[in-house]
C-alpha cells in the first residue's frame, strides 16, 4: 500500500504524533503548565477513540507499517500503559513546574515509538523503532533535574542498550547478508536453508540480547533494578511495562515469522533462558529494601514467567503470552500508581516505610496488596490468569520441567511479596496517617484495582477481546 | 588494468589494517583526546572502504555526518568534561582479561560461522552500482516511512538532549 | 432459591464481608453483628439444603452450572454429595461456633474488627466453595481463596511468632497447590474434550503412568494441607500462633479440604493409582497416627499438644482412606467430620484457659478442676471425645477407619491402635496437669467459663453426643455416595 | 424369641439419673443420691422379674439396626440369657445397696452430686454392658465404665496420687482395651459378625445361616486378643498393677466397681465369649495360667499389706485370678458362680473396710485394733464376709470357691489345684490377719477415735452380709447344683461330680489359714517379724510387690535414659517427673520424635530456605552498580549460548 | 567485488570486537560511547559489503546504513548529553564511579 493510501489508516497515529508536537509547542506558550497533562490525556484518548479494528492485516507504507490485529493488540496497549502513566506523572510532584511540556511531550513521542514496534514488520523498522522507544526511555529516566540517581540510571540504560542494539544490529546485518532482504517473511524462507543454520543461531541470539535487553531477561536484566530504582517513579512504571511488552511483542513476530520455520533450537535456548530469568529475579528480590528496586526484581521474574510462553509458542503459549501482559499491565501499573504515591508521601522508597502502611493508608495498603497477591498469581485476580495461561501452555507442550521450576520459582515469589504485606499489614506503624492520594493516581490505582478483579473474576470477557 | 585492479585491492587491504589498527587506538590509547581522533581515522578509513565497496553516498555520508558532526560534539564533550591531556588516571578497568577472553571466543565462533557460512552471492547485484539517484527514489519511495520516521526520532532525540543537558532554571549556579 | 441454594451458601459470607467493609469503622458492634448475622445466615441455608438433600441418592444434588471462562471449558459447576455436604455443613457450623468464638476470643486492636471480620468472612466463602465446587478449576480458585485471609488471620491477630507462622503456612500450602495446578492442567489436557468438569472427568480412563504422575501432584497438594506425615511441619505453628476462633477454623475445616480432595478429586480420577498408592497411603497414615502421638505426648504446651493430637487423628482419616472399601472411607469421612467438631472444642477450650490465664504452659497449671468445675467438665468432655470414648462420637469414626483397615492390612491397623494409646495418654496426662492435683494458687481467682463461651461449646458437645450414640443419622447421608465411589474405583 | 423391651429402662434410668445429676446437681444437694438410689432401685425391681423369667427358661433378645457397616449392618440390643440374667440380678441389687451405703459415707462432700452421676453413669453402662447383645455395644459400655472408674479414682483430685492413680489406672486398661477392640476386629473379619448369639451359633455349629470357612488362626488371634481385654479390666497379671493404686477413690467407688462389678466385667467378657474359648481350646491353658498366677501373686502379696484396703484390692485381684482360672478349666459356671458371690462379700468387705474408715480415718491396720465392741454392726458383718471368702461352709464363697478347686481337681490338673489350695489357705491368713488386727486386741493408736457409722450405712451392710451368706445356696448340693445346670443351658461344658476331699482339702486350708492368723496375731505377735526375718526374700517380695511397679519404671527406661543422657542430656526432671514405666517410655520417645520434627523435618524446608537466601547472596553480588561489569556478564552469557547453540559445549 | 566477502566480514567482525572490548573496559563514559561507535560502524560495513553482494535491490543495505549512521549520531547526542548531565551532578565521567544504584 502506498504512502498515499495508508494515510487514512494512520489517522491516529497522526493524532498521536500532532499532539506530541502541540503539546511541545503549547509548552511555550501555556502559563499553566498542569493543564498540558491534561491535553496529552486528552490526546491519548483522542487516539484510542480513533483506532479501529484491523478487519485483515494492512501492510500501510509499502508493509513498512503492518497494522495487523496483532500490531492492534499492543498498539491499544502501548497507549493504556502511557495513558495511565500520564495520571501518574500528573500526580507526582518532583515533575511539578519543571519541564512538564517536555515530559508529557515525551511519553506522546513513546506512545508514537511503540506504536511503531509493534507494527513493525521489517528489520529497519524493528530497529529504527525500538532504538527511538530507547533514546526516548533514556531520557525520560534521566529527567530530574539534580538528581544523581536519575542521570546515573540514564546513562547505564545509556551504555547497556546501546551495547545490546550494537550486537542486535551486527546479527540483523548477517541475517540481512543470507537472505539479501530486510523482510521478516522473506528472511523466514531464506532461512530455511539448512547451511544457514549456524547462522540462524547466532542470529536469533543477537535479537535475544537486543529484545532481552528490553524486556528484561537474563542475562541482559542487569541494568533494569538500577534503572528502575533510579528513574522518576511514573517513568519506571512505564518502563516496567511498556517497553517490555514491545519487546515481547517483536520476539513473537520474528520468532514466529523468521525462525519459526528454520530451526527449533531457540525453543531450549529459551526455556534455558525462562528458567534463569524467573530465578535470578525472584533469588535477588528476596533481601531487597528499596521498592522500586524490589519491583524491578519482581518485574525480571514476570519476564521469566512470560518468556516460558515464547519457549513453548505454541498457539496456546502466544496466547498466554498476551493474556499475561495484559494481566501484567494492569498489575503493575497499580502496584507502581500506589508506590509512587507512598514515595511521594513519606519522601523514600524504602520498604521499610511500608511498615504498619495498613494503619497510615488503608486504602493504598488493601490496594497494594491485592497488586502483589496478583502477582503472586493467586487467584481470583489477573496475575492468576495470566500465570494460568502460561503454566497451561507449558503442561500443553509437554514442558514439564519448566513448568516445576516455575511452580518452585513462585513459591520463592509468594514469599517476598508476601514480605512487603507483612510490611504493611503485621508490622507497627513508623509513622502518622498519610494525606489522601493525589486524585490522578487514586484514579489509575483504582482503575487498574477494577481492571485486576474484572479479570481475575471474568477472564472470559477479556479473553475474547485480547485473543480476537 | 591488472595491476591497478591488484593495486586497489591492496590499497583496500591496507586500508582495513589501518581501520584496525586505529581502532585498537580507540580503545586503548590513554588520552580520550587521541582516542577520539583515532576514531575520526577510523571513520575516514571506513568511508575508503565504502568507496571500494561502491557505496560512494553512504560514505560521503560518513564523512559528513561521522567525521564531520559526530566527532565534533564528541570533542566538545571530552572538553567540557575533563582537561585535555589527562593522562595519569587509568584508563581501563580491571575486567579487560576477561573480555579479552571473551572476544576472543566470540571472534572464534563468530568467524567460524562467518566463514562456513555459503553467503549467496548474486551477479546481478555485482554488476549493477547503485546511484545516489537510485537510493533517493528509494528514501522518497518504498522507504518514506522510515524517512519520516528518522526526522521524528531526530526531533525527540533533540529535545529529549536539550532537556537533559540542560541546567535546572530553578538551580542557583 | 432451591436452585440456587448452594450459590446462596457460598457467597453470603463474601456479601457480608462486604457489608462489613462498607460499615462504618466506628461501630466495632454492627460489624459483630453483621458477621455474626451472614454466618448464621449461612449456617440456616445449610440446614435448609439439609432439609433438601437427598440422602438416598448417590449422585450429585442441587446441581448449579454455568459457563464461566468458555475460552478454556471452564464451568461454574456447584454441587453436593454425601461427600461434600457433611464437610459444607461441618463449614457452615465452624464458621458460626468460631464467629461466636471471635466476639470474646479476638481482643481486637480499634478499628480492626473491620478487617478481621472481612478477612473472615472471606474464608468461608473460600471453604464453602472449596467443598461445593465440581468444576477442577473452581476449587483451585477457591482452595487459593482460603489462604491469603488466612495469612492475614494467623499473622495480624496471631500469637508472639505470627508472621512466622503465616508465611509459613502460606508457603506450605502454596507450593503444594501449585503442583495441584500442574496436576489439574494435565488432567484437563488429558481429558479428549479438554474440560475441568469432575462429572465428566470421572468417566475418563487414563494410563497408569500418567495417574500415577498427577496423583502424585495433587497428593502434594492435599497432603501438605492435611498435613501427611512429612508435611506437617506447618501445622503446629500455624495452629498455635494462630488466635483461638482461627485455630478452630484451621482445625475444623482446612484440614479437612485435603483428605476431602483425596475422596473429591484423586480417587475417582486416578483409581489405579489409588490402588497403586495404597501401601504409602497407609504406611503415611499409620506414621502420622504414632508420630503425632508422640509427639503430643512430650507438649508442655496446651495448643501444641492439640496441634499435634490433629496430626495423629487426620492419620485416622487417612487410613480409611488407604483402606479403600466401604467402612473405611465411612470412618474417614466420619472422622472428617467429628475431628472438626472435637478439636474445633480444644482449640475453644484453650483459648478459654489461655485468655485467663495467659499462659498455656500445661506444667504451670494443676487443680483447676476444683476452680472451674464447668470448663473442667467440659475439657474432659473433649478430651474424652477426642481420645475416642465410646458413646462419643470420635470413637464410632475411628472405630469404622480400623474396621475398614483392618480388611486391608491387619499390620497396619495394629499399629494403628497404638495411637488410641498414645491418645488416651497425651489427654490424660494434659487433664492430670491441668484440671487435678494440688491448685497452684497463681490461679486461685481465675473465673470458671461464661456464657458466650459455653455457647461456643454447647452445640459441639450436641454433636458429639449425637453421632456418638446414633452414627446412622449423619452416615446415611454419606453411603450411598461413598458405596457408587467405591464402584468407580474398582478396577 | 420373646421380647421385653422394658428391660431397656434398666440401663436407662441411670443414665437419666447422670444426666440429672450433672446438669442440675449442685442444686439438687443432698437429692443427688436418693435420685441415684431410686432410679437403680427402680431398675432392679424392673431387672428382678426379668432375671426370675429367665431364671426359669425363659430367653429374651432384641434389636435395632445402629450403624451400616460394609454391605451389612450392625445390630445393637440386648440379649437375656442365663449369663446375663445372673448378672444382672447380682448388679441391680448390689449397686442399689452401695449407693444407699454411699450416700450415708459420701456425705457434706463437696461434689457430692457429682459423685453420685459419675456412680449413675457407671451403673449404666455397667448394666448396658451386662444386657448388651454385641461386643460393639460391650466394648462401648466397657469403655464409659472405664471412665467411670477414671473420674471417681480421681474423685479427690486434689490428692496427687489420686491424679496419678487416676491416670494410671486408664491407660493400663486402656492397652487391655485396645488388645479388646482389635480381637473383636479379628473375630468380624473371621466369622462376619459382632452378636453373641450369632457367634455361639457358629461355634456350636447350629448357625443356620450360608457356611462359612472359619480360618483357625484368625480365631485364635481374637480369643487371644480379647482376652487381653480381661487381663486389663480385671486386672490380671501382667497388667494388675493400677487396681491397688485404684483405691485412691472414695470406698464406695472401690466396692461398687474396683471389686464387684466393673473389674468382674473382665471375667464376665471371658464367659461372654466362652463359645468362641471353646472353640480353641488351645488358649484355654493360657488363661488358665495367667489366673493362676494372678490368684497366687496376689494373695501372696496381700500377706503384707497394711493398708485395709490395699489387702482388699490384692484380695479382689487374687479372687479374679481364681474365677479366670475357673474358666480356663472350661468351669463356666463356677467361674460365673464365684463372680456372683465374690461381688457381694467383696462388696461388703469394703463396705465394711468404709465403714471403719469412715469411723476412725484411718487406713492403715496398724493404727486399728480392738475395734469390734465400738462398731458391733461394721464388725459383724466383716467377719462373715471374711469368712465367706475364706472359704467356711455354708457361706457362699465356700460353694463357689470349692466349684472351682473341683474343676481344677477333676480336669487333672494337680499343680493348679494345688496353687489354689495354697491360695486359699493366704487368703483365709490375710483375711483374719486383718480382722484381728483391726477388731480385736487393743487400739494400738491414741489418736483414733471410732465410732460406729450410721444406720444408712449399716443397713446395706446387713443386707449383703445376708446375701453372703444365702448365695451361694444355688450352687450348693442343697439346691442340686442348680446354678451350675442353668449355666450349662448355655454351652456345653465338662460337668464334674462333687468331690469330697476337695470340699475336705478346700474346709482344712481355710481353718488352717485363720488358725494360723489367730495364733500369730492375737497370742504371739512376734512371730510375724519373726517370720519376715527368717525368709526375707519372701517378705520383702511380698511388701514389694513383686517389684512391678519399679520393674516397669527401671527395666524398660534404663537402658533409654542412659542413651538418652549421652546423647540428648535430657535433664533428669523430665524421666523422673514421668508417672510411670510407660509414661516414661513414650515420654522419651516422644521427645526424641519432637527432636527430629524440629532439626529433620523442619530443616529439610529450613535448609531450602537458606539455600534460596544462599543464593540470593551470590546472585546479589553480581550487581555491582558497575554498568560494564553488567555488561560482560550479559557480553559472557551471550557467548555461553552461542556456544551451547552452536553445539560447541 | 574488489576484495572477497568474507575477508571484509572478518574485518568488521574484528571491528566490532574491538568495539565490545572498548565498551567493556573503558572507564570514560565517552569512551565508551566512541566504542559503540566502532560496533555500529562495523555493523554498517556488513550491510554496505551485503548489499553490494547478495541483495535483490542494492539500495536496501545502503539505506539501513545511512539510517543506522543517523541513529548512531542521535544515541551519541541524547548519550553525550546525559555524561554532561551527570558530569554536573557528580564530577565524574568515570563509571565505576558511578554506582550509587546497586544491589
Amino acid at each position: 500500500m502506498n504512502a498515499v493510501e495508508s494515510l487514512k489508516y494512520f489517522i491516529p497515529e497522526l493524532v498521536l504524533l500532532g499532539g506530541a508536537f502541540v503539546v511541545f509547542a503549547a509548552d511555550f506558550f501555556a502559563k499553566n503548565k498542569r493543564s498540558l497533562g491534561l491535553l496529552s490525556l486528552l490526546v491519548i484518548v483522542l487516539t484510542a477513540c480513533l483506532y479501529t479494528v484491523p478487519e485483515k492485516p494492512l501492510p500501510l507504507f509499502f508493509g513498512a507499517f503492518y497494522l495487523d490485529s496483532f500490531a492492534h493488540f499492543f498498539r491499544l496497549l502501548a497507549l493504556a500503559v502511557v495513558g495511565v502513566t500520564l495520571l501518574i506523572s500528573y500526580g507526582y510532584a518532583p515533575l511539578h513546574g519543571k519541564q512538564e511540556g517536555e515530559f508529557y511531550g515525551l511519553l506522546l513521542l513513546a506512545a508514537f515509538a511503540l506504536t511503531l514496534v509493534a507494527a513493525a514488520n521489517d528489520l529497519l523498522m524493528i530497529f529504527l523503532a525500538v532504538e527511538f522507544v530507547s533514546l526516548v526511555s533514556y531520557v525520560l529516566v534521566g529527567f530530574l533535574k539534580n538528581d544523581a540517581k536519575s542521570k546515573e540510571a540514564a546513562l547505564k540504560y545509556l551504555l547497556f542498550g546501546s551495547v545490546c542494539s550494537g550486537i542486535m544490529l551486527y546479527g540483523m546485518s548477517l541475517v540481512y547478508g543470507a537472505a539479501g532482504s530486510l523482510e521478516l517473511p522473506v528472511i523466514g524462507n531464506a532461512l530455511f536453508y539448512a547451511p544457514f543454520k549456524p547462522l540462524s543461531a547466532v542470529a536469533v541470539l543477537c535479537f535475544f540480547v537486543g529484545l532481552g535487553f528490553k524486556i528484561s531477561m537474563a542475562p541482559f536484566h542487569m541494568w533494569a533494578p538500577d534503572v528502575y530504582e533510579g528513574a522518576p517513579t511514573p517513568v519506571t512504571a512505564f518502563l516496567a511495562v511498556a517497553p517490555k511488552a514491545l519487546g515481547f511483542a517483536v520476539l513473537m513476530r520474528v520468532l514466529a515469522t523468521v525462525f519459526g520455520l528454520s530451526w527449533e533450537g531457540w525453543s531450549l535456548a529459551l526455556t534455558a533462558l525462562s528458567i534463569l530469568t524467573m530465578t535470578i529475579g525472584n533469588l535477588t528480590a528476596i533481601s531487597q529494601t528499596n521498592m522500586k528496586r524490589f519491583l524491578a526484581y519482581s518485574s525480571i521474574a514476570q519476564a521469566g514467567y512470560i518468556l516460558m510462553g515464547l519457549a513453548v509458542f505454541t498457539l496456546l503459549g502466544r496466547e498466554a503470552i498476551l493474556i499475561y501482559l495484559a494481566a501484567y499491565l494492569l498489575t503493575n501499573l497499580g502496584a507502581f500508581a500506589v508506590v509512587t504515591f507512598v514515595s511521594e508521601e513519606t519522601g523514600s522508597d524504602d520498604i521499610s516505610n511500608y511498615a504498619g502502611l495498613s494503619e497510615r493508608s488503608p486504602v493504598a495498603a488493601a490496594l497494594l496488596t491485592v497488586f502483589l497477591l496478583s502477582l503472586t498469581g493467586l487467584p481470583p485476580l489477573a496475575g492468576f490468569v495470566g500465570k494460568y495461561y502460561v503454566f497451561a501452555a507449558a503442561i500443553h507442550g509437554k514442558f514439564i520441567t519448566l513448568a516445576i521450576v516455575a511452580a518452585v520459582n513462585s513459591v520463592i515469589a509468594a514469599y517476598y511479596y508476601f514480605r512487603i504485606i507483612r510490611m504493611m499489614y503485621l508490622t507497627p506503624a513508623s509513622g502518622p496517617a498519610l494525606a489522601n492520594p493525589p486524585r490522578s493516581i487514586a484514579l489509575a490505582f483504582w482503575i487498574m484495582f477494577a481492571g485486576v478483579i474484572a479479570m481475575g473474576v471474568f477472564p472470559s470477557f477479556f479473553l475474547t477481546r485480547i485473543l480476537k | 588494468m591488472e595491476i591497478l585492479t591488484i593495486g586497489a585491492k591492496f590499497g583496500v587491504y591496507i586500508v582495513m589494517a589501518l581501520v584496525l589498527v586505529f581502532a585498537l587506538g580507540v580503545v586503548t590509547l590513554r588520552n580520550l583526546f587521541h582516542s577520539a581522533l583515532c576514531l575520526a581515522a577510523v571513520l575516514v578509513g571506513t568511508a575508503t572502504v565504502y568507496l571500494a565497496l561502491r557505496a560512494d553516498f553512504v560514505a560521503a555520508i560518513q564523512i559528513l555526518v561521522y567525521v564531520g558532526a559526530v566527532m565534533t560534539l564528541i570533542i566538545f564533550a571530552i572538553m567540557l568534561t575533563e582537561h585535555l591531556g589527562e593522562k595519569t588516571i587509568r584508563q581501563t578497568n580491571r575486567q579487560s582479561p576477561a573480555a579479552i577472553l571473551g572476544l576472543l571466543g566470540f571472534i572464534f565462533m563468530i568467524g567460524l560461522v562467518i566463514l562456513r557460512t555459503p553467503w549467496p552471492v548474486t551477479k546481478r547485484a555485482l554488476a549493477t552500482g547503485t546511484s545516489v539517484m537510485s537510493l533517493g527514489k528509494a528514501l522518497m519511495g518504498s522507504y518514506v516511512f522510515p524517512f519520516e520516521i528518522i526526522s521524528v526520532i531526530l526531533i525527540a532525540a533533540l529535545i529529549g538532549a536539550v532537556v537533559i543537558a540542560k541546567k535546572d532554571p530553578e538551580e542557583k549556579s | 432459591m432451591n436452585s440456587h441454594i448452594l450459590s446462596l451458601i457460598t457467597f453470603i459470607p463474601l456479601a457480608g464481608a462486604f457489608a462489613v467493609l462498607f460499615a462504618p469503622k466506628n461501630a466495632p458492634r454492627l460489624i459483630k453483628w453483621i458477621a455474626l448475622g451472614t454466618t448464621l445466615v449461612t449456617f440456616a441455608l445449610t440446614c435448609y439444603a439439609l432439609a433438601l438433600f437427598n440422602p438416598a441418592q448417590a449422585g450429585f444434588q442441587m446441581v448449579e452450572r454455568a459457563l464461566w471462562i468458555p475460552q478454556f471449558g471452564v464451568q461454574y459447576l456447584l454441587g453436593t454429595d454425601g461427600i461434600s455436604f457433611p464437610m459444607v455443613f461441618l463449614t457452615g457450623l465452624i464458621s458460626l461456633i468460631a464467629c461466636l468464638g471471635s466476639l470474646s476470643h479476638i481482643r481486637v486492636k480499634d478499628g480492626r474488627e473491620k478487617e478481621y471480620y472481612f478477612l473472615y468472612l472471606l474464608l468461608e466463602t473460600g471453604m464453602m466453595g472449596t467443598f461445593l465446587s465440581l468444576d477442577l478449576f473452581l476449587f483451585y480458585v477457591f482452595w487459593e481463596v482460603v489462604l491469603v485471609p488466612m495469612y492475614f488471620l494467623i499473622g495480624i491477630w496471631g500469637g508472639p511468632r505470627k508472621e512466622y507462622a503465616a508465611i509459613k503456612f502460606f508457603l506450605y500450602t502454596l507450593a503444594g497447590s501449585l503442583f495441584m495446578l500442574l496436576g489439574i492442567l494435565g488432567v484437563y489436557f488429558a481429558s479428549p474434550m479438554h474440560t475441568f468438569d469432575m462429572t465428566v472427568l470421572v468417566g475418563i480412563k487414563h494410563s497408569l503412568l500418567f495417574q500415577k504422575i498427577v496423583f502424585m501432584a495433587f497428593f502434594l497438594g492435599f497432603a501438605i494441607k492435611v498435613p501427611i506425615f512429612p508435611f506437617h511441619t506447618w501445622l503446629p505453628d500455624a495452629h498455635v500462633e494462630a488466635p483461638t476462633p482461627i485455630s478452630v477454623i484451621l482445625a475444623g475445616v482446612l484440614l479437612k479440604m485435603g483428605t476431602y480432595g483425596f475422596l473429591r478429586f484423586s480417587y475417582p480420577l486416578f483409581p489405579e493409582a489409588a490402588h497403586w498408592f495404597q501401601p504409602a497411603m497407609a504406611t503415611l497414615a499409620v506414621i502420622g497416627i504414632i508420630y503425632g502421638g508422640f509427639i503430643a505426648l512430650a507438649q508442655t504446651d496446651f495448643k501444641k499438644m492439640v496441634a499435634y493430637s490433629s496430626v495423629s487423628h487426620m492419620g485416622f482419616v487417612l487410613l480409611g482412606l488407604a483402606a479403600m472399601n466401604a467402612d473405611g472411607f465411612r470412618g474417614a469421612v466420619l472422622q472428617m467430620f467429628n475431628h472438626g467438631t472435637i478439636t474445633g472444642g480444644l482449640f475453644l477450650l484453650v483459648g478459654i484457659i489461655y485468655d485467663r490465664a495467659h499462659t498455656r504452659d500445661l506444667n504451670d497449671f494443676g487443680g483447676l478442676g476444683a476452680k472451674m468445675p464447668v470448663y473442667a467438665g467440659v475439657l474432659t468432655f473433649f478430651s474424652l471425645a477426642s481420645l475416642g470414648l465410646p458413646g462419643l462420637s470420635g470413637f464410632i469414626s475411628e472405630f469404622l477407619s480400623l474396621l475398614g483397615s483392618y480388611q486391608y492390612s491387619k499390620l497396619v491397623t495394629g499399629l494403628s491402635t497404638i495411637g488410641i494409646i498414645l491418645a488416651a495418654a497425651y489427654l490424660l496426662y494434659m487433664i492430670q496437669r491441668v484440671l487435678l492435683g494440688k491448685l497452684n494458687p497463681k490461679w486461685a481467682n481465675l473465673p470458671d467459663a461464661n456464657p458466650l463461651e459455653l455457647a461456643t461449646l454447647v452445640p459441639l458437645m450436641v454433636f458429639i453426643i449425637g453421632i456418638g450414640l446414633y452414627p446412622k443419622v449423619i452416615l446415611n447421608y454419606m453411603i450411598p455416595t461413598l458405596d457408587a465411589l467405591l464402584k468407580t474405583m474398582k478396577v | 424369641m420373646v421380647s421385653a423391651d422394658h428391660i431397656l429402662w434398666v440401663p436407662l434410668l441411670p443414665f437419666a439419673a447422670f444426666i440429672a445429676n450433672i446438669l442440675a446437681g449442685r442444686r439438687l444437694k443432698h437429692r443427688a443420691a436418693w435420685l441415684s438410689v431410686a432410679t437403680s432401685a427402680v431398675a432392679c425391681a424392673i431387672a428382678l422379674p426379668v432375671c426370675w423369667a429367665v431364671f426359669h427358661g425363659a430367653h429374651f433378645a432384641n434389636q435395632i439396626t445402629w450403624l451400616a457397616i460394609g454391605k451389612g449392618s450392625l445390630q445393637f440390643g440386648y440379649l437375656m440369657d442365663p449369663l446375663s440374667a445372673t448378672l444382672l440380678f447380682m448388679v441391680t441389687i448390689v449397686g442399689t445397696l452401695i449407693q444407699i451405703y454411699a450416700s450415708g459415707y459420701m456425705a457434706g462432700d463437696p461434689r457430692y452430686s457429682r459423685f453420685f452421676a459419675y456412680v449413675s453413669l457407671f451403673m449404666s453402662a455397667m448394666l448396658t454392658l451386662v444386657i448388651s447383645d454385641n461386643y460393639l455395644l460391650f466394648f462401648m459400655a466397657w469403655e464409659i465404665m472405664g471412665l467411670c472408674s477414671y473420674l471417681l479414682i480421681g474423685f479427690y483430685f486434689e490428692k496427687e496420687s489420686a491424679a496419678k492413680a487416676c491416670f494410671k489406672a486408664f491407660l493400663t486398661t486402656r492397652i487391655g482395651d485396645v488388645g479388646f477392640l482389635l480381637g473383636f476386629l479379628t473375630l468380624f473379619t473371621a466369622i462376619g459378625t459382632l452378636s453373641f448369639s450369632k457367634m455361639n451359633a457358629i461355634m456350636d455349629g447350629t448357625y443356620t445361616g450360608p457356611a462359612m470357612l472359619i480360618p483357625v488362626s484368625l480365631l485364635v488371634a481374637a480369643s487371644l486378643l480379647i482376652f487381653c481385654g480381661t487381663i486389663g479390666k480385671s486386672a490380671q497379671f501382667p497388667l494388675h498393677v493400677w487396681l491397688p493404686d485404684a483405691m485412691e477413690g472414695p470406698t464406695p467407688v472401690s466396692a461398687l466397681i474396683h471389686a464387684a462389678t466393673m473389674v468382674a466385667a473382665g471375667v464376665f467378657l471371658v464367659a461372654r465369649s466362652f463359645s468362641l474359648f471353646m472353640a480353641v481350646r488351645d488358649v484355654l491353658p493360657f488363661v488358665t495360667t495367667i489366673g493362676t498366677i494372678t490368684a497366687f501373686m496376689a494373695a501372696f502379696i496381700a500377706l503384707t499389706q497394711t493398708d485395709i484396703k490395699r489387702i482388699l484390692a490384692y484380695s479382689t485381684i487374687s479372687q479374679l485370678g481364681y474365677m479366670v482360672t475357673g474358666l480356663g478349666l472350661m468351669g463356666l459356671g463356677a467361674g460365673t458362680f464365684h463372680l456372683t458371690t465374690h461381688a457381694f462379700f467383696k462388696a461388703l468387705l469394703f463396705l465394711g473396710a468404709g465403714s471403719v474408715i469412715h469411723g476412725t480415718h484411718v487406713q492403715d491396720i496398724r493404727q486399728m485394733g480392738g475395734l469390734f465392741k465400738k462398731m458391733p454392726h461394721t464388725a459383724t458383718t466383716f467377719i462373715i464376709a471374711s469368712l465367706a471368702l475364706a472359704g467356711i461352709p455354708p457361706l457362699s464363697g465356700f460353694w463357689s470357691k470349692d466349684e472351682i478347686l473341683l474343676t481344677a481337681f477333676a480336669s487333672g490338673n494337680i499343680l493348679v489345684f494345688g496353687v489354689l489350695l495354697l491360695t486359699a489357705f493366704m487368703t483365709a491368713f490375710y483375711m483374719f490377719r486383718l480382722i484381728f488386727m483391726t477388731f480385736f486386741g487393743k487400739a494400738r493408736d491414741p489418736h483414733v477415735h471410732a465410732h460406729e457409722s450410721p444406720a444408712v450405712m449399716t443397713l446395706p451392710l446387713w443386707a449383703l452380709a445376708i446375701g453372703s451368706i444365702v448365695i451361694g445356696i444355688p450352687g450348693s448340693p442343697f439346691m442340686h447344683h442348680w446354678f451350675q445346670k442353668f449355666m450349662a443351658h448355655m454351652t456345653h461344658y465338662p460337668e464334674y461330680e462333687p468331690s469330697a476331699f476337695v470340699m475336705g482339702c478346700s474346709i482344712t486350708v481355710a481353718v488352717l489359714g485363720i488358725g494360723l492368723a489367730g495364733v500369730i496375731y492375737l497370742k504371739k505377735t512376734a512371730w510375724a517379724e519373726k517370720t519376715a526375718s527368717v525368709f526375707p526374700t519372701f517378705y520383702r517380695l511380698s511388701l514389694n510387690k513383686f517389684y512391678f511397679d519399679e520393674l516397669y519404671s527401671r527395666f524398660i527406661i534404663k537402658p533409654f535414659t542412659a542413651i538418652g543422657r549421652i546423647l540428648f542430656s535430657f535433664d533428669e526432671a523430665v524421666v523422673d517427673g514421668a508417672v510411670n514405666g510407660t509414661g516414661q517410655n513414650t515420654l522419651f520417645l516422644s521427645r526424641l520424635k519432637n527432636w527430629f520434627d524440629q532439626h529433620v523435618v523442619d530443616g529439610l524446608v529450613n535448609f531450602m530456605g537458606a539455600l534460596t537466601y544462599f543464593l540470593n547472596a551470590i546472585v546479589k553480588r553480581l550487581q555491582t552498580g558497575l554498568v560494564q561489569n553488567y555488561m560482560l556478564f550479559a557480553f559472557l552469557g551471550f557467548l555461553a549460548f552461542i556456544a551451547w547453540q552452536l553445539k560447541l559445549i | 567485488m574488489i576484495v572477497p566477502l568474507p575477508h571484509i566480514l572478518i574485518f568488521s567482525l574484528l571491528l566490532f570486537a574491538i568495539g565490545i572490548y572498548g565498551a567493556l573496559v573503558r572507564r570514560n563514559i565517552i569512551g565508551i560511547l566512541i566504542s559503540i561507535e566502532l560496533m555500529l560502524n562495523a555493523a554498517n560495513i556488513n550491510l554496505i559489503a551485503f548489499s553490494k553482494t547478495t541483495s535483490l535491490a542494492p539500495e536496501t543495505g545502503q539505506i539501513f546504513a545511512l539510517f543506522v549512521i543517523a541513529i548512531a549520531a542521535m544515541s551519541a547526542a541524547v548519550g553525550l548529553a546525559i555524561v554532561l548531565a551527570l558530569f554536573r551532578v557528580r564530577k565524574t565521567v568515570y563509571t565505576d564511579e558511578v554506582n550509587l544504584l546497586k544491589w
